[in-house]
């Protein structure tokens, strides 16, 4: 047995990796958008790829989203696997008449003779002290879009493995790349990155048997955090990690709901017409008869994204967790 | 250095020369569309071609009539016409080669027949069939596209990745001059421009985005003024004169292929029939306008030209008129067929492989079906 | 007391007079957008407006809905309160960074200070056998966006109090039309147009005591027609016309739900992240203890908007819905 | 008329006549950028008027360095630098009138400050503080804008309904040359157009979007060539130059003022500093082009005419940097105090009444905060 050399990675540096790896791969990736080239991005997430591909493998694009996007599409109609930045989550709304009209919908229009095989990488999120227009989640939007695949890691192994997966995929993959947890670090083998995770599967990230708290990229390590403090008040929580909205992993949630009788989905995004609504939904169709208590929801506010001073109020933290889980109706208990 | 240590000895330098990054003298348009039917152009211009595109125009003509007709019998659900604009969209046809790719939009069934697609695969969309009736790959015709000026971009990056493949192709381009005011417009020319994408832009200026007329559209000289604020030639031509629109088309497609770059053709034409059958054209304009472009109707110009140097004879315009009814005729009758569609088609191809989501929907439905069936048996 | 002489109006002609009565009665609301000065409308809604009041009080823009919706922004900065016509549900796309980023934060973006009254106009929904592109259910996307109030009339007399108390309010306001319901018609009066309601204020539209159907818009006739057939097998179904997404009228909603104590949530628009989940969510969240069974969702397949010749499937009817009013799990009543 | 009959006696009529809807002549750039200072055309500058610039841009220099150096401090979350630009900065604010409107990007906060803003204020956004500062309607100035070009529809918009309601008003918005490539930019251009709205667009043609040049965002020979494409006048001056800037500037204004129109102005400058605070713009560009600039410095061009014509003199140089030592000791002042921010301010104002969901969260908030306080005594 070989010894494994285990370096520190971070998120940033992961997902530049599995785009390096796949350009390799394939002649068919091709990066683009506003300053992934020369600069290597805003946060560096492409730094590299135009030095070692070529400006025209890894594009500096001129500064309009909807251009972006619909010439990646004629780019993916004519077999090219674009990879696409916008380089903020707000940034990408120029691009959305591309997104749901085009995007979307050509794979369904052409009966499957013109595939999209599109990658669209949005970092989202708040909790870096952006200024407005620059910390929000819009997974929702996304979500909504029949046609889109949404996809979005958690972990360093899970944003290589799932952006591999994201560029292979046939469909186009929304990538939603949580911002605040770029610089998270992890041990990984630059030898040999992890493996390619299939699209649609969530993961259980802690187990847990009074309640499952499930959840998603950057609330991801809040709500474990939320699980090692709930022990204090004698609660064991499971954590799911959703990975992908859509397909949803409705075997992996309700399984694990089935198990624990309770449930708390937790997410950055508004709750209002948020993903929470949907996973709450849906969890209590498939789990009725198992809950104790009403799926509740732990979210952002419902209002535009505050300005840096005030965000901490908005996130959903470890105590606003453990009160949603304290309201699980205990009482009921025998 | 401050301020005040900079005065005195010191002298602030030039600018960095400044000079403009093309000589925008070339890209501006001509003070007039070019026209060569009736000019001594014509003279040069090769009689097959002429015939060629005169025997596409009476055909073209003829399915658009076909076309509007059935409309009327409910067998399509809606038809944007193209009378009176048949020049453009044949021609737009006839300028590419067979590896080139063809952009139309929604009113651009009749380019998509002229390059082969067939009229009834053509108008699948407009039956209230399904969304696309042909497979884009088959003639390099993308689907019809409804959201105005958005597969602009779409041409530009398809004609950006076959240069990166090393491929010899190009991407030709409709949109309508309403088209011309949305955002997708400008991105798409100037990405165009800046990749030097080998991509030619056509606008149908055809006067009307359904009942906007072009004043109320832009204030600009012409649309082909627009070029040059990409930084690509733009070209005026008489959008009724197919010898014309054909030999500026094929002129770009060339130059594009050579390595040239983008241009954008404005060619001026009519819309001679309402936006559609649903349409009411009388409510916002004058019929004497239509009648003075009937006048200058593109097939009647090209007849003419053909007639007056004795290019083509009563066997040839009867030929030319036979063939159209061939296709009239054979339309008719399939489209008199309604089309037979799989409600399981709705999820087959939402992804390449339905979600656990959709299997589950689409069991829904087939049970709802069956259930259906039973209960009429 | 006198004769009223009620004649039969339809919904667009309803929402024409809507706009024609806040004309004349404040000079500050201006009609915008494509074709709906000379033509009136493609659907004829803003017919005879442009020859009344003039073009510059409805307008036909140039064919671009982010600059519609752009320039409205700053008519309504300078006091005006513009009515911008989306000529169809997903043509309001290319509108939305306007919409997302400005029209639904500038009020809370200056602490009050620059408020944007702007309603925006959008037919939505299927059932007209439209092409591609023209039957969008695009709800789920409005109600994610903090900032916007969205508003949809079911009944003629609604669409003229709703229109009225959208035009009037300070806030934007996202107003859906219902395409099929725009030849609806219902007795009015002439003389006396309905009242304006006030927004977020649903509405019981039948009374029932086994089970609620949560609706709004294009569904609200559907749900009846169901309702009225559910007599057969013995159902007595309440149906709540909802009216106003944002702000949700929860006392409303929960109370009915309350009493039923089992729902059914209808709409057009996809199931997955649209409306029903959020809704279905909430309720529950609120009637826990008075659900016998979970809430259900009847909604459009989460799919593009399918062909004319086969919406017929997509939309939710009325057999579909008294299948879920059937699994709401009846066996489990004493 | 059938094809056949159309023929022999039948001659097509000439195209209803065409010609441009405007010369397009006049609205193109001159070939060089316009300058005043170091031309003959600065002996008919007022001399007051450029002792006030002066004082402007000394002013305008010394906030973008303390700006910066607040940054460095912590004291402001990021800070996108005009350094370089201030030509452009203050000569927008002093062409326009009390009653206009300005429309700032988020690098304009120096624009805002020269039209009065309190420098405070107008920082508000990038210390992380509220999101807009100042009320807009106190000195006329739009929110500082960041999704690039969202904010020239707006503009158009206010114009256009200014001139409507009879009001004496010309909105002028600023714009990089980077957000000349967003579909907004061409959609308000056009709509500015066909409704001779009065508006100016300056935009200021730095080189770079953060490190994307020139080059590669466009292919135009200029970007005020973009100008005859809607139909307006498009303007090249020297963006370092500040009484060009500024008589370019309050010619266009006085053009709309009048009626006559939007005006395309592209003012030729360079970003000296990095794109903002965060940025490292040694990435993607070299030193030695930083520094020709720099010899192109607007406050030294404007300093030495006004030396050289003997306008000013030590006591007024120095009177300038007085001033702009006293903004920025106000300025670091006051930024060292900590903001004090209302969480429940995050409910107020997103709608005039807060719905009951907001309420219902509101209270929630107020709750947790109340817990914490106790938890915290
Ligand atoms: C993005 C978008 N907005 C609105 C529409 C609705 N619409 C369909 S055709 C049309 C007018 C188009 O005018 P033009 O571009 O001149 O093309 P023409 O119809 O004259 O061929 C409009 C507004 C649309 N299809 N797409
Ligand atoms: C719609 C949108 N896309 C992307 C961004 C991110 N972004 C901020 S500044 C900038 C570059 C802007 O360049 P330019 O317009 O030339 O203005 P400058 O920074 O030079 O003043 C980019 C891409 C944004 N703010 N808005
Ligand atoms: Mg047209
Ligand atoms: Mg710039």
């Amino acid at each position: 047995m070989t010894t494994v050399a285990l370096k520190p990675a971070t998120m940033a540096q992961a997902l530049a990796r599995a785009m390096r790896d796949a350009m390799a791969a394939d002649p068919a990736v091709h990066v683009m958008g506003e300053d992934v080239g020369t600069l290597g991005g805003v946060f560096r997430v492409t730094d590299g790829l135009a030095k070692e591909f070529g400006e025209d493998r890894c594009t500096d694009t001129p500064l309009a989203e909807a251009g972006i996007l619909g010439t990646a599409v004629g780019m993916a109609m004519y077999g090219l696997r674009p990879v696409v930045e916008m380089q903020f989550d707000a940034f990408a709304y120029p691009a959305f008449e591309q997104l749901i009209s085009h995007v979307s919908r050509m794979r369904n229009r052409t009966r499957g003779a013109m595939p999209l095989p599109l990658t669209i990488r949005v970092p989202y999120g708040g909790g870096i002290g952006g200024v407005e227009h620059h910390c929000d989640s819009s997974e929702a939007y996304y979500m909504a879009t029949p046609g889109l695949h949404v996809v979005t890691p958690a972990t360093v192994a899970d944003a290589y493995g799932l952006l591999r997966a994201a560029i292979a995929s046939d469909d186009p993959v929304v990538f939603l790349e949580p911002k605040r947890l770029y610089w998270s670090k992890d041990a990984w083998n630059p030898e040999e990155p992890p493996a390619v995770e299939p699209i649609g599967r969530a993961v259980v990230r802690r187990s847990g048997r009074s309640a499952t708290l499930i959840t998603y990229g950057p609330s991801v390590p809040v709500c474990l955090e939320a699980a090692e403090a709930a022990r204090d008040e004698g609660w064991d929580l499971e954590v799911v990690d959703l990975r992908s909205l859509v397909p949803f992993d409705d075997e992996t949630v309700s399984a694990s709901v089935r198990r624990t009788g309770r449930a708390v989905v937790v997410h950055e995004s508004g709750g209002f017409g948020g993903p929470g609504g949907e996973i709450a939904a849906r969890v209590t169709e498939r789990c009725f008869h198992y809950l104790e208590a009403p799926v509740l929801r732990v979210a952002g506010f419902d209002i535009p994204y505050p300005p840096p001073m005030l965000e901490r109020h908005h996130l959903p933290g470890v105590d606003r967790i453990l009160d949603a889980v304290g309201r699980l109706q205990w009482e009921a208990e025998s | 250095m401050t301020v005040m240590e900079q005065r005195g000895a010191y002298r602030p330098s030039p600018p960095p020369a400044w000079q403009p990054r093309t000589d925008p003298a070339p890209l501006l348009p001509d003070a007039e569309p070019y026209r060569v039917l009736g000019t001594k152009a014509a003279e040069d211009a090769d009689p097959d071609l002429l015939r060629r595109l005169y025997a596409e125009l009476v055909r073209g003509r003829r399915y658009n009539a076909q076309a509007t007709a059935l409309t009327k019998q409910g067998r399509l659900a809606v038809y944007p016409s193209s009378t009176g604009q048949e020049a453009c969209e044949v021609a737009a046809a006839l300028a590419l080669q067979a590896r080139d790719w063809l952009f139309p939009s929604y009113r651009d069934t009749l380019a998509a027949v002229a390059r082969g697609v067939d009229p009834v695969q053509a108008l699948t969309l407009l039956r209230g069939d399904w969304h696309t009736g042909y497979d884009p790959y088959e003639h390099r015709v993308a689907p019809l596209c409804t959201p105005l000026a958005t597969q602009l971009p779409h041409a530009v990056g398809l004609a950006h990745a076959a240069r990166l493949k090393g491929d010899d192709v190009v991407a030709l381009a409709i949109v309508g001059d309403g088209g011309t005011s949305e955002g997708d417009f400008h991105e798409a020319l100037n990405f165009a421009a800046v990749w030097q994408a080998p991509v030619v832009f056509l606008v149908q200026n055809n006067g009307f985005a359904i009942s906007v007329p072009l004043a109320k559209q832009t204030a600009a000289p012409s649309l082909a003024h627009k070029a040059v604020g990409y930084g690509m030639p733009g070209r005026l031509v008489d959008g009724n004169d197919a010898a014309a629109v054909h030999e500026v088309l094929a002129d770009a497609v060339r130059h594009a292929r050579a390595g040239g770059g983008p241009t954008l053709v404005e060619a001026i034409t009519y819309r001679v029939d309402a936006h559609t059958n649903a349409d009411d054209a009388t409510r916002y304009r004058q019929d004497a306008e239509v009648e003075t472009w009937r006048g200058h109707d593109p097939i009647a110009l090209l007849e003419h030209e053909l007639t007056e140097r004795g290019l083509i004879d009563e066997d040839g315009i009867r030929a030319a008129r036979d063939a159209a009814e061939t296709l009239a005729a054979d339309l008719r009758a399939r489209m008199n067929q309604d089309p037979v569609l799989d409600p399981m088609d709705l999820f087959a191809h939402v992804y390449a492989e339905p979600t656990p989501q959709l299997r589950e929907q689409q069991a829904g439905l087939w049970a709802e079906i069956e259930a259906e069936q039973e209960g009429t048996h």
